[in-house]
C-alpha cells in the first residue's frame, strides 16, 4: 500500500459550536496524518447545507479517485443516496455520528447517540430533582441531531412527575438562548431547572439567569462538551455539575481508523458506538480539550 | 401672402456678449441632432429659439448649461473659451437651465429641493426658516401657489414647473435658459412668468426663452434665433418679426389656417353621460354629458381640478358616487380596460410621468396600450410592431433620425405625438385628451386640430381638456369650465369666448351661478 | 417624477447594450477559465455534467424570480415554498403509493404544482390587494413556509417511500439523448420563461409595471393583476425545482433551500436584471445561476483555500467577476 | 385677474400625512396590547427592561441602515460586520488587557469603531466606484466578514478576558437613572441620526440622492460620496450595537449576528422608510425594532403556539400589523 492514498472528509461548514470543532478537529487529523504518513493524503470539505454537502460528494468523486470517504451527514435520509454512489465506485466509507438509512453502505460507523445525550441528562436531572419540578428547554435548528436528543430527554422525563414547561427553538445560538431564557424567567415564576440541547446555548442561558438574580433555578445543564462547560465542570459549578459528552473529535477517531487501514494496520470495520456517559467532576479532565476551539 | 423678410442681424462687437457658442455640433452615435451653431447671447436681452419639434432647441440647451457635452465647438464667456465639465460648474459660472423636463427630488419639499445641494446653514444644522422664508419669497414673485413645505410629489405638473424655475432663480445669475417654460402653464402663471423674465432682462441679465407660443416669442424677444433640422436659419431682431414670419421660418412653408371650421349642432343621442362624480382631492359632484360628433372643451383655471376629473373618471384616482354610462351602458366601477374595451380613452397631461417608458423603445411604447388590438392572440410579433410605428411616425409626423430610439431619446413635442399615436391605437370612440398641444410646434397643432376634426367628422366623440384659450375656444362645440373642483358653466355656440371662460373660471359669483348654469344645461339635455 | 432620461450622454446606444447584456455570460467565461487553471479536473466531462445539472434548481426558480423581480416587486420566499411544496409532495406521494404505486409520483408532482402556485398567489394577493412592500411580505411568508415544513415534519424529516425511490431516480440521475433530465427541464423552462417575457402581451405589461407603474396602468394594464401573475409563476418555477430536487436527496427537511432565496435573487441580479425592475434578462438569469455553482464547485475543487474561508473567496470572486463585466467593455 | 388662488377641496393633507406616518407606532401599540392581553407577565417591569434593552442592537443598526436605504441602496452584510467587528474588539481588548487593564475596552472600542467604519467604507466604495448593485456587493462582503469571523475564531468562538468581564458588564447590564444603558445609547444614536438625517445639509443630500439620483447630480450634490458616507455611518452604527453586545455574553463566535441583517431592513421598512429611496423615518425605524422584538416575546410568552409553528405566527403577525396600519387610516 505504497501507492498514494486519498481520504476525503465531508463535513458540515462551521456554522455554530459544534460544528466549529468538528472542522477544529478535522482539520488536525488532516495535518497530523498528512505529516506522520507522506502516501496519505487527506482532503477536507465543508459545506453548509445538505444540497451542498451532495454537491461536494459529487465534486469529490469526480475529480479524483477517493480510496475513502469519511463523512459526517447533514441528514440520513438526504445523504443515504449520493454516499451509496460513491460507494459504487469503491470507494471505503466511514459514517460519523449519523448513521445513513441503509446501515449496509457502512464499512466503519462511529456512531454518536443523540438519543442518550438527551436521556442520560434527564436521567440525572431526574433523580436530582426527586423526580418532582418544573423545567424548561431549548432546543436547536430543527434537524435530526436536535430531534433525536429532545425524543432521549422527553421519553425519560415522561415517567417522572417533572412537568416540561416549555420547549422552543434557539438556533444553536448563544443570543437567542439567552433571550429566551430571559423570556422564560419572565414567564414563569418558579423553575426548578433548565436544559439546553447544546452547550453553546447553556453560555447564554446562565447569563441569563445571572441578571435575573433569580434562585429557584438548581440546575442548568447543557450537552456536547464545550470546553468551557467542561471547564465548570471540572470546577465543580453548583449550577452546571454534570455535562453530556458529544464531543466533536469523534471525527479525528474515524479519520484515524480510516488512515491506520491503509498502513497495514488491521483493517476496522464494524460499528463503534460512542457512549454518552456524564462529564463529572471526577471524569472530567478526559475530556478536556484546552486546545479546541469548541 | 407675407411680407418679405427683414435682414438677419449679425455679431454686433459693441454688444455685452454674456455667452457665446462658437461652432458648436452635437452628434449621438451617427446620428446628427445639432451642427454648427453659432452665437452670441446679449446680456440685458432676452433672446428666443423657435423651431420645429425635434430641431434640435433643447440639446442647444443642455450644451449651453453643460448638461450634455459637445462633440464640437466649445464654449465662451467674457471673450475667455470655457469648458464647464458638468452642469453644476455651469451654474456656478452663472448660466442655469430650467428644463423641458421636470427635474425635482418628488420625495423632497419645494424648500428643500430649492436649496438642493447649497442648503443655508452651519454645523448646528439647516437653516429651514431662512430657506422658507426665500423660497416663499421667490414662489410668490413668479406667482406659484404653492408652499415651501408642501411635498413636490403632492404638487401638479404646473406647480412643479414654477418650483422648478423658483429653483434657477434663487441665485444671481448671468444667463437663464427657460425651455418651453410655459408649455404647463395657464394664462395668469404665464402672465406672471412673463413679468419674471422682463424684470431679469432689466436686471441685465442674458435670458434664453424657448416656446412654441409664439405670441410670448413677439411679446418678449429682443432677439430670435430659428432653428430647422438642427441647423441655424439666423437671428433677427425681435421686432422685426410678426408671429406669422416666425412661423413660416421655422416650418420653411406657408401656414395655413390654424383651426379647422366648427361643426354643425350635434343631435345623436348622448354616448357619455357622467353624473354625480367625487373624486379624491378633485371633483366635486361633477357631471357632464357627451355626444359623439362633437369636442367638448373644458377650460379652466390651473388647478381647478380638470385633470383630477378625468383621472378618477378613468379610475385612475380614487373616486366615490357617481354613474357612468357609456353607449347606454353603465361601466361606473369598472377597470381602465374595460373602458379601453367599451372604445374610452384618455390621455394624460403627464407624458414623462404617466404616458411614456422612457427607457423602452418607440415600438413597445407605441403599442403598449392596444396590445389587444394590434396582437389578436397570445403572442407579441416585432415586425407587426415595426410597421405600425412606420405608419404612425408617417401620420403623426413623428420627427426621429432613427426608429429604434427610446421614447426618452425623443424631443419633447415628438414624445407627445408618440403618446397620441400610443392612445389613438386602440381605436377609441371617445376621447379625452389632456393638455392635447402640450409642447407641439406651430406647424403641428393645425395639424393635431385637424386630426381631432376628421375624429368627431367620423362619428367620434373628443373631449378636450386645454389650459390654451385660442385652443379651447377655436377648436370646441360646447365648452365646461371648471373652478374649484366644480363645473361652474356651460357655453354653447357664440358664447365660447376666451372672455366667457376667463370669467368663469375666475369670478367670485361663479360659485353662485354654478348651480342654476348646471341645472339648466341638465335640463335641455334628454 | 419624471427623470432626465434624455440627457444622459449615451453614446452609440446599440453597440453599448449589446456589450452589457454579454457581461453575465463573460464573468461565467471568465470563471471558467480561473477554474480550468485551478484544476484539470474541472473541464472533465462528468464534473461539468455535475455542475450543470445541479444548477438546474436556482435556475429553474431564478427565471420565475425574473418575472417577479422585473414586474417590480421581489420574493423572499422562495427557499422555504421550496421547502414547503418539496414536504407537500412527499407526503401526497408516499400516501398515495400503496394503492398506485409509482404513478403516485405523477399525482404528487401535479400535487406539486397546485400548491406552488397556491403558495406564489397567496404571496401575490397580499403585495397586490394588501398593498405592502413586498420585502415584508415574503419575509413574512418565508417564515411561514419554513414554520409549516418543520412542522409537517416535526423539527425532523419526511423521507420519500423506499418503493418510489427507483422509479423517481431518473428525473433527476437520467439523461435524454446524453444531456441529464434536470438541464432538459431547466432548458424547457427557460425557454418557456423567454418566450412569456420577450414574446407575450404579458411580458411586455410585466417589464412595463416593472419599468413605471403609473404609466401602465394610464396603460390600461391592471398592474396588481400582472404583478399576482408573476408570483404564480414563481409559484410554478418552485414546484417544477422540487420535482427535480426529490429524486436527488429524497427527503424534505426544515432546512431544505434554506437561503436559496438568496442564491435566487444574486442569480438573477448578476444575469443583467435590474432589482428595481423593467428590464429582464433570463438567459443572464441562466449564466449567474451557472456562475454561483461553478463557483462552489471551484472552491471544492481547489485545495488552497481555508475551509473557514471559503465563503469569503466566494464573495470575492462574485464581487470581482462583476466589477470585471463592468469594466470590460 | 392674475393669482386666482386655487382654494381647492383638498381635505387637510396635513392630517392624511400625520396618520400614514404613526402607521408604526400604531402597529407597535397593537402588539403590546395584544401582549397584555396575553399575558399578564407581559407588561412586568422586568419583561419591558428586557425586551427594551435587547432590541437597541438591531435599532442602533437600523439607524445607519436608513441611511443607507434613504441614500438608495441596501446593505445585506450587517450581521456578518457586527460578528467581524465583535471578534475584532475582543481580540484587541484580549491583547491589551495584561498591560492596560480595564482602560483595554475603551481601546477596543475606538478599534471596533475604526474597523466597523472601514468595512462600511469598503461596502461603499465598491458600490459607488464599483457601481455594482448594492445587494450583490453587500451580500459579497456579507460572505466575507463571516467567513473572517469564522476564521479568527477557528469556528469555535472568541471570548473576552475573564479581567474584563466585570468591568465591562455595566455597559450591557447597567442603569442610566433606571434606564438600561443600551437604551441610553440607542436614544443617543436615534437622536444623532435624526439630527443628521432631518437637519444637517448631508441628510437633505441623502435623501435627494435617494429620491432621485440624477436630480441630485444636476444639483452638485456628489451621489457617490453621499452614498460611501452613508455606508460608512452604518459602519459606525454596526460598531456601537458590537459595543453593547460584547459584555452581553462576551463573547463573538461564527453566528453571532446571524440573520440579522433581514431584521434590520424589516425594522427600517416597518417603519415606514422606502426601500426605493428618498424617505426616511428614523423614529419610526425604532418602533419597527421594538415591533420586532416585541413579537418575538409574545411567542414565548404566550402558551397556544406549537414550537414548530412559531415562525408562522410571527410571520403572519407583521403581515397583519403593517395590513392593519394600512387600513386604518
Ligand atoms: N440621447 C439621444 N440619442 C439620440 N438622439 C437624441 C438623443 N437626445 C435627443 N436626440 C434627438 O435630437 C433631436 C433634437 O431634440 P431636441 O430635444 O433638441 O428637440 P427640440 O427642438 O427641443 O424639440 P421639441 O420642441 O419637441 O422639444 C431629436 O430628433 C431627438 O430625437
Ligand atoms: N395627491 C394629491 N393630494 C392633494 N392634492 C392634490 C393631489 N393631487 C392633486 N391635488 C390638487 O388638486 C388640484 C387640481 O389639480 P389639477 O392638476 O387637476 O388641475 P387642472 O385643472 O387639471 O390643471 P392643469 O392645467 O395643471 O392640468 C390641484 O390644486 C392639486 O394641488
Ligand atoms: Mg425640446
Ligand atoms: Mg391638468
Amino acid at each position: 500500500a505504497q501507492d498514494k492514498v486519498t481520504i476525503a472528509v465531508s463535513i458540515p461548514a462551521a456554522t455554530h459550536g459544534w460544528t466549529g470543532g468538528v472542522v477544529y478537529h478535522a482539520e488536525q487529523a488532516e495535518k497530523e496524518i498528512e505529516a506522520a504518513f507522506p502516501n496519505i493524503d487527506v482532503i477536507v470539505k465543508t459545506s453548509p447545507s445538505a444540497t451542498a454537502q451532495v454537491s461536494a460528494l459529487e465534486d469529490l468523486s469526480a475529480s479524483q479517485k477517493l480510496d475513502a470517504l469519511v463523512i459526517l451527514p447533514f441528514t440520513s435520509e438526504e445523504l443515504t443516496g449520493p454516499v451509496e454512489q460513491v460507494k459504487a465506485n469503491g470507494t471505503f466509507i466511514a459514517v460519523v455520528a449519523r448513521g445513513l438509512t441503509d446501515p449496509s453502505i457502512q464499512d466503519l460507523y462511529v456512531a454518536g447517540d443523540n438519543i442518550a445525550v438527551g436521556a442520560n441528562t434527564a436521567k440525572w436531572m431526574a433523580e436530582k430533582l426527586g423526580n418532582e419540578g418544573k423545567i424548561v428547554v431549548l432546543r436547536g435548528i430543527p434537524t435530526v441531531i436536535d430531534d433525536e436528543r429532545i425524543q432521549g430527554f422527553t421519553d425519560v422525563m415522561k415517567g417522572t412527575n417533572i412537568e416540561i414547561l416549555d420547549i422552543q427553538y434557539a438556533n444553536w445560538n448563544q443570543d437567542e438562548a439567552f433571550k429566551l431564557m430571559q423570556d422564560y424567567l419572565a414567564k414563569y415564576p418558579q423553575i426548578d431547572a433548565v436544559w439546553a440541547n447544546d452547550d453553546d446555548m447553556l453560555l447564554g442561558v446562565l447569563e441569563a439567569v445571572k441578571q435575573s438574580g433569580r434562585t429557584d433555578i438548581k440546575y442548568a445543564l447543557g450537552g456536547n462538551g464545550m470546553k468551557d462547560v467542561v471547564k465548570m465542570v471540572m470546577d465543580e459549578n453548583p449550577m452546571t455539575p454534570v455535562s453530556t459528552p458529544y464531543p466533536p473529535s469523534m471525527v479525528k477517531s474515524a479519520i484515524y481508523m480510516v488512515a491506520g487501514q491503509f498502513n497495514g494496520q488491521a483493517p476496522m470495520r464494524g460499528s463503534f458506538k460512542l457512549d454518552a456517559p456524564l462529564i463529572t467532576p471526577q471524569n472530567a479532565d478526559q475530556f478536556w480539550y484546552p486546545d479546541s476551539p469548541f | 401672402m407675407t411680407a418679405p423678410l427683414p435682414k438677419t442681424l449679425t455679431g454686433d462687437p459693441a454688444a455685452p456678449v454674456a455667452l457665446r457658442a462658437e461652432g458648436l455640433g452635437k452628434a449621438y452615435g451617427p446620428i446628427t441632432v445639432l451642427s454648427d451653431i453659432t452665437l452670441d447671447i446679449v446680456a440685458g436681452e432676452v433672446h428666443a429659439i423657435i423651431g420645429e419639434n425635434g430641431a434640435g432647441k433643447s440639446t442647444l440647451m443642455k450644451l449651453l448649461s453643460a448638461h450634455v457635452q459637445p462633440s464640437l465647438g466649445h464654449l465662451s464667456m467674457a471673450g475667455q473659451r470655457v469648458d464647464f465639465p458638468d452642469a453644476v460648474a455651469a451654474e456656478e459660472a452663472g448660466v442655469v437651465l430650467v428644463h423641458q423636463e421636470i427635474l425635482l427630488a418628488p420625495d423632497l419639499t419645494v424648500a428643500q429641493n430649492l436649496y438642493l445641494g447649497r442648503e443655508l446653514g452651519g454645523w448646528l444644522g439647516v437653516d429651514d426658516h431662512r430657506m422658507d422664508a426665500r423660497t416663499t419669497e421667490v414662489l410668490a414673485s413668479i406667482g406659484a401657489h404653492c408652499g415651501p413645505r408642501d411635498r413636490v410629489s403632492d404638487l401638479p405638473l404646473a406647480q412643479r414647473q414654477l418650483v422648478q424655475i423658483a429653483r434657477a432663480l434663487l441665485d444671481d445669475r448671468k444667463v437663464v435658459i427657460f425651455d418651453e417654460p410655459t408649455a404647463v402653464l395657464a394664462n395668469d402663471e404665464v402672465a406672471a412668468l412673463l413679468d419674471v423674465v422682463r424684470g431679469l432682462r432689466d436686471r441685465g441679465v442674458a435670458v434664453l426663452y424657448i416656446s412654441h407660443r409664439l405670441d410670448e416669442v413677439e411679446a418678449l424677444a429682443d432677439r430670435v434665433t430659428v432653428l430647422r433640422d438642427g441647423r441655424m436659419i439666423g437671428t433677427w431682431a425681435g421686432h422685426d418679426l410678426s408671429q406669422r414670419q416666425m412661423a413660416e421660418l421655422m416650418v420653411g412653408r406657408e401656414l395655413e389656417m390654424l383651426y379647422p371650421p366648427k361643426r354643425p349642432p350635434v343631435t345623436a343621442a348622448p354616448i357619455l353621460v357622467v353624473s354625480d362624480l367625487e373624486v379624491d382631492h378633485g371633483a366635486v359632484h361633477a357631471g357632464l354629458t357627451l355626444h359623439p360628433g362633437e369636442v367638448l372643451g373644458i377650460g379652466g383655471m390651473i388647478g381647478s381640478g380638470r385633470t383630477e376629473l378625468f383621472e378618477g373618471l378613468m379610475g385612475l384616482r380614487p373616486a366615490h358616487a357617481g354613474r357612468i354610462t357609456m353607449a347606454g351602458q353603465d361601466i361606473t366601477r369598472r377597470s381602465v380596460r374595460d373602458w379601453m374595451a367599451a372604445g374610452l380613452v384618455y390621455l394624460t397631461e403627464d407624458r414623462k410621468g404617466k404616458g411614456l417608458l422612457l427607457d423602452e423603445p418607440m415600438a413597445r411604447n407605441l403599442t403598449l396600450q392596444a396590445l389587444d388590438n394590434v396582437h389578436p392572440g397570445f403572442v407579441t410579433k416585432a415586425r407587426n410592431e415595426m410597421a405600425l410605428l412606420e405608419r404612425s411616425v408617417a401620420e403623426y409626423d413623428i420627427r426621429v433620425r432613427s426608429l429604434g430610439l427610446e421614447a426618452g431619446q425623443l424631443s419633447g413635442g415628438n414624445q407627445q405625438k408618440l403618446l397620441l399615436a400610443k392612445v389613438m391605437l386602440v381605436d377609441p370612440q371617445v376621447i379625452i385628451i389632456d393638455e392635447p398641444t402640450r409642447g407641439i410646434d406651430i406647424g403641428n397643432k393645425s395639424q393635431i386640430y385637424d386630426f381631432i376634426d376628421s375624429l368627431v367628422r367620423a362619428g367620434k366623440a373628443v373631449i378636450v381638456v386645454s389650459s390654451e384659450l385660442p385652443e379651447l375656444v377655436g377648436l370646441s362645440d360646447r365648452v365646461l369650465v371648471m373652478r374649484m373642483g366644480r363645473i361652474v358653466a356651460e357655453l354653447h355656440g357664440d358664447r365660447i369666448t376666451e372672455q366667457n371662460v376667463v370669467f368663469a373660471a375666475t369670478s367670485t359669483e361663479a360659485g353662485d351661478q354654478r348651480e342654476t348654469v348646471a341645472n339648466q344645461t341638465r335640463q335641455e339635455e334628454p | 417624477m419624471t427623470s432626465a432620461t434624455s440627457t444622459r450622454a449615451t453614446p452609440e446606444p446599440g453597440r453599448r447594450i449589446r456589450w452589457a447584456d454579454m457581461g453575465p455570460f463573460l464573468a461565467l467565461a471568465l470563471v471558467i477559465v480561473i477554474g480550468t487553471l485551478i484544476n484539470s479536473n474541472f473541464v472533465s466531462g462528468t464534473n461539468i455534467a455535475n455542475v450543470v445539472t445541479r444548477s438546474a434548481f436556482i435556475a429553474i426558480i431564478a427565471v420565475g424570480a425574473t418575472f417577479v423581480i422585473s414586474s417590480g416587486c421581489l420574493d423572499l420566499s422562495v427557499g422555504s415554498m421550496m421547502a414547503f411544496v418539496t414536504g407537500i409532495m412527499i407526503l401526497t406521494m408516499n400516501r398515495l403509493e400503496p394503492s398506485m404505486g409509482a404513478n403516485a409520483i405523477l399525482v404528487g408532482a401535479a400535487v406539486g404544482l397546485v400548491v406552488g402556485a397556491a403558495c406564489g398567489l397567496l404571496n401575490g394577493l397580499i403585495v397586490t390587494l394588501g398593498k405592502i412592500e413586498p420585502f415584508i411580505v415574503t419575509l413574512g411568508t418565508m417564515g411561514i413556509f419554513r414554520a409549516l415544513i418543520t412542522w409537517l415534519s416535526d423539527g425532523g424529516s419526511i423521507p420519500i417511500a423506499r418503493e418510489l425511490r427507483d422509479p423517481y431516480r431518473p428525473v433527476y440521475f437520467g439523461n435524454l439523448f446524453g444531456v441529464p433530465l434536470p438541464v432538459v427541464i431547466t432548458l424547457i423552462v427557460v425557454l418557456a420563461g423567454a418566450f412569456i417575457l420577450y414574446r407575450t402581451k404579458y411580458g411586455r405589461r410585466c417589464m412595463a409595471a416593472g419599468s413605471n407603474s403609473d404609466v401602465a396602468r394610464f396603460s390600461g394594464v391592471s398592474v396588481a393583476w400582472v404583478r399576482t401573475l408573476a408570483y404564480v409563476i414563481q409559484g410554478l418555477c418552485v414546484a417544477i425545482a422540487a420535482i427535480c430536487y426529490i429524486p436527488r436527496l429524497g427527503a424534505a427537511t426544515p432546512t431544505t433551500g434554506a437561503l436559496w432565496e438568496l442564491q435566487v435573487i444574486t442569480a438573477v441580479v448578476i444575469g443583467g436584471t435590474l432589482l428595481r425592475g423593467g428590464k429582464a434578462r433570463i438567459w443572464g438569469t441562466v449564466a449567474g445561476a451557472l456562475i454561483l455553482e461553478v463557483i462552489a464547485n471551484l472552491m471544492v475543487m481547489s485545495n488552497f483555500v481555508s475551509e473557514y474561508l471559503v465563503a469569503a473567496v466566494q464573495g470575492v470572486i462574485i464581487i470581482l467577476a462583476m466589477l470585471a463585466h463592468r469594466f470590460i467593455r
